[in-house]
């Protein structure tokens, strides 16, 4: 009992961090159909310019608010504008070109990170520390805690913002019919710029809180990248609590599979997960069947 | 003499609580063009499509040469002689326009086995050249179909729909967009074709002008039940048809 | 419309193809080709064991070289593919190599050095795996002894020091850890010990929540733990954070400098025993790990003690050879002990079999408040 | 440049490629065959994704398929003449099952589903030790022997000397030729026309008696059987396979031929896989930036030209190429 709480409770608060990651790659793939295989490389980034900043001399909260606005702007902006938007003006923006672009940005991150900060993985400085609670015999780290607090923290807030916020229902009209959101007078580039920076803040959120566990190295995102695809579509990709249910899910699912019933297959679960929701549930666990662009 | 290509009766069918058909028969006899025609949301595509198999009818049977095509995939429907054309352009736009036309007819030539290891063009290279000619669009021939224009994609269309030398012709609205030359061409070559080979028609079409010179006979669809059938005009002096059409 | 195409298509690939490669050929040099793993997941132990490497070849040459000759080094990144890391042992012999270097990971040398062998070359490896020296292959040397030969010497820690009744074996699932792992359990058999939680994880894994609850609810006295550095680093803590009491034990990797910089406090109390290690209490060892600081600006790990040793295992092989053979060299090798006194690039005094196998003495090493101990010294075996 | 006749080129290209490893090191004549297998491989996702537009991200699995069943066979003494068909055919068959998805998805979903098969192909090669050797992979695989052609020997072959590696690399050769010249035929044939359709518009094309289901089941099938074949190349050629050369990022890799030498061109996989595999030898000299630079190129190269490297290529032939005149037609059209 005490073992299933510890795995339970571990995997929820890595869960809670997949989740983060996944709800970025929901938002993009929903309003520019863009699905970006750098993800993963997303959320190992913005670690880095955390350290780079560190070593220049910030102190870390300044660093961390230089790297997330470094961030926002190469991962938000910068992806958008040089990547995504030229390819879809070619008419083909959901197409095989843009996955094949996204897969090459994301070996040029892992490799950029490797060959100008280097190979090896680096302490990095947790966001939030403590100590350690008994829950029931299960121990729990504060960090893990905050961790869960944040993504259920970041859900709501995102919620609140897509659904009360002016610009955030121009954001779900774009997503949901461009050409009509368009005809009511709102501006859809800049609402799919929109999606595109708070991805890249939400993977640099996500970096920050998952870096100090898996330390800073440029190969983070080729894990983390797929569990984020799969965490989104179990979930159901046309919401943002789906990817929170996902990643949650993911992460208690891998650690009790690892625990309980194999090791060596452990990797095996969330694909056979990934299939079996793909064929049987396409609109994932908690989506709706409507507005999906399949 | 006369045969019964497509019989469609007692067909009804809802989405919910909208009864978008009711109770809808009618026959079409070997060689008829017959047009439908009703003002928007007459339940026209939706009898098409139940015609196409691919929506169920809630009630009544559509059967095509005597067969039931309740189910049908649409390929069966077209080996069982049933060519069709689309509201939207449907071209394969990155082939050929002869190997569009090929494309059209080589599922109806040979096995499987014969289209892998037999000729290329499915021996079909000769009666595509002529299909090509028919619809004037020689010329074209070796051109992408994407590179043609909006009229000559329309034209390419049809040809298809008749390359597997079917009995029936489904055309959803084929003057869409067509501009006015083009059209009359269009017209001519269709009548051409029921003239020379008897090929049975079912045209849906808006373009009244057009519906009245190309069809021999005319159901005029309101509210998804039938309100008047005749020939063009018949139609054309028929009361309720302008009262549907100006009321509706 | 075909006919542009298949101009495109054939002069293009004709054009890729038709640069043939023309090696220059220099005069009294000696050609080293190392074949190592500059990037990938085995970049760490690669950049590590070259930059050993090339230390000790910047001091070969400055002192006058091999027989005369400097050695000419050229690099070979086999990206931790093991297929191309074959293909690029080929290259360096097409190239004319005298010795081939690394490779480091064992998955990549139990397929390069099958090439080496059929070309007659020397390699000169830094791999652990057991199998490496069971193939038979007369051309391989190791620079730094098999997990058969270390994890063995573990045994009596195990089952005396610790007094061990049950134990936990936490491996990656790889070439390397398996090799490990296998060893390990037939070890704990003989000596009647009980594995009672056996555990494989993926290489590169980052959350080792399940695994560490697994071992804890085990009731293991002590854990064997044979990952990477990275991993090692993460099991530590997620170790030390479900506050597992059972003493972690560990072959080489486990106490580790970069394990112990990426632990933190969570390496603390973690035993292992080291071949190699670079605060080994050694004049000799002294020495390198200045020079290497010097020269790279950070500490070497046990993969730059490789590699540093691995060029001086050419230096002396040749010169004990007394020509520069690669057939001479390989039979010189074969039995040949070196001391550190008179052979200072060696380190510690070493022994060579006719399997390519090597023995010298070890450590266990401890750590302690974030520094490496080292403990008792293990004879060679 | 239309006066030299195609097969001309064709057979231009060819004597290159049998002069190729003459005179060559290992090095070089295994980077050829490295070339040839890939080649083969992309040609068979060249089909499923070039021409049939289906998705698969499991290539290398069905080399590892073919790889592993070839392993097995010839250590336990059958000749490899025998064990490739066989590990073609098995692959043929997993591609059809791999297939069915595809008849319920899509797209980004497709690539998901197939993408996910790979991985557990992986997992299974790495964790069926009994079959498959684990984590230990299968090695010294012999390379065949054809009586008077003995790949796994050197010997003299009409009075030249050819390494082992030589005669193994003509025995990708010859296994290339064959291959493409059937890959021609295929493509070619009403089969070929089929898969386009079902490329191009699958809806028009069911409406015109062709079966997309099965022509879709077909597409994953042959192309999966072609990179079975590849994998049974890879067998004698490499003599050691390991789960890890199978894995997720070496089906990228063969998407990567696919697409940056040109999706649905015959010669597309030929360039790309030449890109690939010899780009990075030619940019080795920029050391670990190589990687940088050609992850940079390819994203350019997508932006700029989506249709790849032949595309670009078809581009400044058909600007240099004397303006259609049929194109006056157009505007009659035109006017709507």
């Amino acid at each position: 009992m005490e073992q299933f709480l510890q795995v339970l409770l571990s995997g929820l608060a890595t869960g809670s961090i997949y989740a983060l990651a996944a709800i970025g790659f929901t938002l993009v793939w929903q309003a520019a159909q863009t699905v970006n295989f750098a993800q993963g490389e997303f959320v190992m980034l913005p670690a880095f310019f955390v350290l780079i900043a560190m070593n220049s001399g910030l102190p870390l909260p300044l660093a961390l608010i230089v790297a997330l606005a470094v961030s926002v702007f190469v991962l938000g902006f910068l992806f958008k504008k040089a990547i995504v938007e030229p390819m879809q003006k070619h008419g083909n923006g959901g197409g095989l070109s843009l996955i094949i672009a996204t897969m090459a940005l994301a070996i040029f991150l892992k490799e950029s990170v490797k060959e100008f900060y280097g190979a090896e993985a680096q302490p990095y400085p947790p966001l939030i520390s403590g100590g350690t609670w008994n829950i029931g015999g299960a121990i729990v780290s504060v960090t893990d805690i905050a961790h869960l607090a944040i993504s259920l923290g970041v859900v709501v807030g995102l919620t609140l913002f897509l659904n009360r916020t002016r610009t955030g229902r121009a954001m779900q009209a774009t997503a949901q019919n461009p050409a009509v959101a368009e005809i009511l007078g709102v501006d859809t580039n800049r609402m799919v710029l929109y999606t595109f920076l708070i991805n890249a803040a939400l993977a640099s959120l996500a970096s920050f809180l998952i870096t100090p566990v898996y330390l800073a190295k440029f190969s983070n995102g080729e894990y983390l990248g797929l569990i984020a695809f799969i965490a989104a579509i179990v979930g159901g990709f046309n919401q943002i609590r789906g990817a929170l249910a996902g990643g949650l899910l993911i992460g208690v699912l891998d650690n009790i599979t690892a625990t309980y019933i194999t090791a060596e297959y452990r990797a095996a679960i969330p694909l056979v997960l990934l299939i079996g929701i793909i064929l049987f549930r396409p609109q994932g666990l908690l989506g709706t069947s409507e507005g999906r662009t399949v | 003499m006369s045969q019964t290509v497509l019989s469609v009766s007692h067909i009804s069918k809802s989405f919910g609580g909208i009864h978008a058909v009711r109770d809808v028969s009618f026959e079409v006899q070997k060689g008829e063009v017959l047009g439908l025609i009703g003002p928007n949301g007459s339940g026209k595509s939706t009898l098409f499509n139940c015609v196409l198999g691919q929506l169920q009818p809630n009630a009544g049977a559509v059967t095509v040469k005597g067969q039931s095509v309740s189910g049908m995939r649409a390929c069966d429907l077209n080996k069982l002689g049933v060519g069709r054309t689309f509201q939207q352009l449907s071209v394969f736009p990155e082939m050929t326009v002869l190997d569009n036309i090929i494309l059209a007819g080589q599922e109806h030539h040979g096995t499987m086995l014969s289209r892998l290891f037999g000729a290329p063009d499915a021996g079909l290279t000769g009666e595509a050249d002529r299909m090509i000619e028919f619809f004037r669009l020689g010329h074209l021939r070796d051109e992408m179909a994407g590179s043609l224009s909006y009229g000559q994609q329309k034209l390419l269309d049809a040809a298809m729909a008749f390359m597997a030398g079917p009995d029936l012709v489904l055309l959803d609205e084929p003057a869409g967009g067509v501009n006015l030359t083009m059209l009359a061409n269009l017209k001519e070559r269709l009548q051409t074709y029921n003239r020379e080979h008897g090929t049975t028609f079912v045209v849906i079409e808006h373009n009244m002008e057009f519906v009245m010179s190309l069809c021999t006979r005319i159901i005029v669809l309101a509210e998804g039940a039938v309100i008047a059938e005749g020939t063009p005009e018949e139609i054309r002096s028929n009361s309720q048809v302008i009262d549907a059409y100006l009321g509706g | 419309m075909m006919k542009r195409r298949t101009v495109l298509g054939l002069t293009a690939s004709a054009l890729m193809l038709g640069v043939a490669f023309a090696p220059a050929q220099a005069a009294d040099t000696m050609k080293i080709g190392m074949v190592v793993e500059l990037s990938g997941g085995g970049a760490p132990a690669g950049t590590n064991f070259r930059d050993g490497a090339l230390l000790a070849a910047k001091e070969i040459n400055a002192s006058g070289g091999v027989m005369g000759q400097q050695l000419e080094i050229s690099e070979y990144d086999t990206g931790t593919d093991p297929q191309t890391s074959r293909a690029l042992v080929q290259k360096a012999i097409d190239e004319g190599a005298y010795n081939i270097w690394g490779t480091v990971y064992s998955s990549s040398t139990i397929v390069n050095m099958m090439v080496a062998q059929q070309a007659g070359v020397p390699q000169i490896t830094g791999s652990e795996a057991p199998n490496i020296t069971a193939q038979g292959n007369p051309y391989i040397f190791r620079t730094s002894y098999g997990a058969q030969k270390g994890i063995p010497a573990l045994t009596a820690y195990f089952k005396d020091t610790l007094g061990a009744k049950k134990v936990a074996v936490a491996w990656v699932n790889n070439e390397f850890g398996k090799g490990g792992h296998d060893v390990f359990v037939g070890e704990m058999k003989k000596a009647g010990i009980d594995v009672v939680a056996d555990i494989p994880s993926e290489a590169g894994a980052a959350d080792f929540a399940a695994d560490v609850a697994r071992i804890k609810d085990s009731g293991a006295d002590a854990v064997f733990v044979y990952l990477h550095e990275e991993e090692s680093a993460r099991f530590l803590r997620e170790a030390s954070k479900q506050a597992v009491q059972a003493k972690l034990v560990g072959e080489v990797t486990l106490t580790g400098q970069k394990v112990i910089d990426l632990a933190g406090d969570a390496a603390n109390g973690a035993v292992a025993h080291v071949g190699l290690t670079a605060d080994a209490p050694l004049e000799t060892f002294k020495t390198f790990k200045a020079a290497f600081e010097k020269e790279y600006n950070r500490a070497p790990d046990h993969n730059a003690l490789k590699g540093y040793i691995g060029a001086y295992i050419t230096k002396y092989g040749t010169e004990k050879a007394g020509a520069v053979d690669q057939e001479k060299f390989a039979n010189t090798m074969h039995g040949l002990c070196l001391k550190a006194a008179e052979y200072p690039g060696i380190l510690m005094d070493t022994c060579w079999d006719d399997s390519g196998e090597m023995s010298r003495p070890s450590f266990m090493i401890e750590v302690k408040d974030g520094k490496q101990v080292v403990g008792e010294t293990v004879p060679a075996n | 440049m239309n006066a030299i006749p195609k097969w001309l080129w064709i057979a231009l290209g060819l004597a290159v490629l049998i002069v190729a490893p003459i005179g060559q090191g290992n090095y070089f004549t295994l980077i050829l065959c490295s070339w040839l297998m890939f080649t083969i491989a992309a040609m068979g996702l060249n089909l499923t994704l070039g021409y049939a537009g289906q998705i698969s991200l499991a290539q290398a699995s069905f080399m590892a398929v073919g790889a592993y069943i070839t392993a097995l066979l010839t250590l336990n003494g059958i000749h490899w003449i025998v064990a490739m068909p066989a590990a073609v055919v098995a692959c043929f068959f997993i591609g059809l099952l791999v297939g069915f998805p595809a008849l319920r998805v899509k797209g980004h979903f497709l690539a998901f589903v197939t993408l996910a098969f790979n991985t557990l192909v992986v997992l299974v090669l790495r964790n069926e030790d009994w079959l498959t050797g684990g984590s230990y992979g299968k090695f010294n695989m012999p390379r065949p022997d054809f009586w008077i052609f003995n790949t796994a020997r050197k010997s003299d072959v009409l009075g030249i000397a050819l390494s082992s590696n030589q005669k193994i690399y003509y025995l990708c050769l010859i296994t290339f030729v064959v291959f493409a010249a059937l890959m021609y035929g295929l493509i070619r044939s009403p089969w070929g026309r089929a898969f386009k359709g079902l490329r191009e518009n699958p809806i028009r094309a069911e409406s015109l008696g062709l079966d997309t289901r099965r022509i879709t089941l077909l597409a994953f099938a042959i192309g999966s059987a072609g990179g079975g074949l590849a994998g049974s190349l890879m067998s004698p050629v490499v003599q050691f396979i390991e789960p890890n050369s199978f894995a997720l990022v070496h089906s990228l890799r063969i998407l990567l031929m696919v697409v940056v030498g040109g999706a649905g061109y015959f010669f597309g996989p030929m360039l790309g896989a030449a890109v690939v595999i010899l780009l990075p030898e030619f940019l080795r000299f920029t050391q670990g930036y190589y990687l940088i630079l050609y992850s940079v190129a390819v994203i350019i190269l997508m932006v700029y030209s989506p249709s790849g490297l032949m595309g670009i290529g078809d581009r400044i032939l058909s600007k240099l190429r004397p303006q259609r005149v049929v194109r006056g037609d157009m505007k009659e059209g035109a006017q709507l």
